[in-house]
């Protein structure tokens, strides 16, 4: 029996359950007409759930319950690939063939369903080896391979990064990422952040500083220092260090929340 | 050095090259390791030897498809696995699916992954598939537009402990049926 | 279970995680290892024990800043080297995104990095990238799992000729620039 996994949540609730009839709850409609990936993959979970002879498909009963379906996420405007539309219409060729009356000599013709069939077993056949690979233990998850230190001494020199080539790596990132417009960094954030692993490696070393023994006031000009103090403000931001101090006017201590 | 260290030796070498490769070592491989001259069949019998030295211990010395590796017994992986909070998310269904089809129907094109799962393919699952290094190009097919064919590769094999695609799990191919019997109960 | 038997079995535990780990583990990281809590000392007596089984064999159990690790005796060094004779190849696009997006985004985890990405990282990536000294930890994130922060190193500014990160090409549309609160000079 295969069922449609389901891995969805509702206002915060575990919904794993398929419904067992056409009645969804509406808050769940649209993660549950989601978890189709595709027709066949509707067709399938309908010839099952109806108990229906997948040799012997009702063409009419299904089509029926395909339509219903098809309209529902029409009607809440899920995106309707078309490959959805065009099961439709095969579905109902298929019908109106098996409808039309049979000459003799054409009698031996095969079912105008055995193409249906043979993608519906097709695809239901990888279904279950997908969730067979799925299953399977892999490196990485459940295997661990032994990688024990060894110190390298290579004799050929390891590949050059140039400027350009790391400039283009981050486009790229960018381009695919452009949803993530705070990506892009600017001088005055790349300062700011080198400043925060600077902060974070002294740190490592002593687990705690006076607040004022980050700053070399004498040393580092203006623009430093106060670069210096966003790096500290974003580090806590971001929960990577705490600032504490004791009572108002003593010193004020960092320390790693490492 | 008399013989009987000599070949302890060797299989010091090999154990060690094995212990600190993050991937698995082929025999050829394990010939670089030597300066001098090794035959294959001394080099299995080592295997074999390591393989027995290690029967009652952690790691396992295993056989995958790009060759020889160490890992840790089953028994120990609930316990490792607490050490990598950062799992990686599950695999989407259609990721597994399209890689179902590659790995049972290869060589495959796009088009033939999209016509058996009835819906068109997302290009970054295929992206996916290929940075993970389970899938690559294997050629392209004769006809217009050539579109590329995909299949799966060793290092696919060696992440699942396999040793050559004949382990992967039997597929129930219901549509190699063929299709006499098809026809017989489609009449009913 | 006998507690001399439990006590092999925490060991065999600890042997098993440090001949896998990509990198050192603390004893933060081997205490979270076990589901019941164990005490710093009886690790370290454990730690202690191990190193004796393997004072004779091919690795050796060693302390290093950020925790331990097995590593191959310094003997077998010249015949590991044989075994990557690297041609002088390229960077994965892989690689080189990884890279690019820890320089920009410093510091960051590896979730950081998936994120970004759309896609899982193999863990090779940043073992390569710490084995060229290019990245190192400088920290954890104080969340569950405790992930590392990884950030570009001195030596990753040396080998690009750089002085400063702010000498890396800046990656903001001109057009876009309105914070103008911190316009003022921040290149010193």
């Amino acid at each position: 029996m295969i069922e449609t996994p389901l891995n969805a949540k509702i206002k915060g609730e575990a919904f794993t359950e398929l419904p067992l009839d056409l009645y969804i709850p509406p808050d769940a409609l649209e993660v549950y007409l989601e978890s189709f990936e595709g027709p066949l993959d509707l067709l399938l979970y309908l010839i099952r759930k109806h108990n229906l002879d997948i040799l012997d498909i009702p063409m009419a009963e299904l089509t029926r319950q395909y339509m219903q379906y098809v309209e529902k996420m029409h009607a809440i405007k899920l995106e309707l690939a078309g490959d959805y539309l065009l099961m439709s219409a095969m579905m109902i060729e298929i019908k109106s063939r098996m409808l039309l009356p049979k000459p003799a000599e054409i009698e031996s013709e095969l079912d105008p369903r055995a193409e249906l069939v043979r993608r519906l077993m097709e695809y239901e056949a990888i279904k279950l080896a997908a969730q067979q690979l799925d299953e399977m233990p892999k490196v990485g998850e459940d295997i661990s391979v032994a990688s024990a230190y060894y110190e390298q001494i290579s004799l050929v020199k390891p590949p050059e990064v140039s400027l350009e080539d790391l400039a283009a790596a981050w486009r790229n990132v960018l381009k695919r990422a452009s949803h993530y417009e705070h990506h892009k960094v600017g001088k005055a954030e790349l300062s700011v952040r080198e400043h925060m692993s600077i902060i974070l490696r002294r740190l490592k070393t002593d687990k705690m500083l006076e607040f004022s023994e980050l700053f070399d006031v004498v040393k580092d000009g203006i623009p430093k220092l106060v670069v210096c103090f966003l790096a500290i403000l974003e580090l806590a931001r971001e929960g990577l260090l705490r600032i504490t101090q004791q009572a108002a006017f003593s010193p004020i201590y960092v320390q790693s929340n490492s | 050095m008399s013989e009987a260290n000599n070949l302890q030796e060797l299989k010091n070498i090999i154990e060690a090259a094995l212990l600190t490769s993050h991937q698995p070592l082929s025999l050829e491989d394990l010939t670089r390791l030597f300066p001098e001259r090794i035959e294959r069949p001394s080099l299995r019998m080592l295997l074999d030897e390591l393989k027995l030295d290690w029967a009652e211990r952690t790691l396992e010395l295993v056989q995958v498809a790009s060759g020889y590796r160490f890992q840790a017994r089953q028994q120990f992986t609930p316990f490792l696995a607490r050490l990598n909070p950062e799992k990686q998310g599950k695999y989407s269904r259609a990721l597994l699916e399209t890689l179902a089809i590659i790995a049972y129907k290869q060589p495959v094109t796009r088009g033939d992954i999209e016509e058996i799962r009835g819906v068109a393919i997302n290009p970054n699952l295929i992206r996916q598939l290929q940075e993970r290094d389970w899938i690559d190009i294997v050629g392209q097919r004769d006809v217009p537009g050539r579109p590329s064919l995909y299949a799966t590769t060793q290092h696919f094999l060696d992440d699942l402990n396999l040793l050559s695609l004949i382990e992967l799990p039997e597929m129930q191919d219901f549509s190699a049926l063929d299709n006499s019997s098809l026809d017989f109960n489609l009449q009913g």
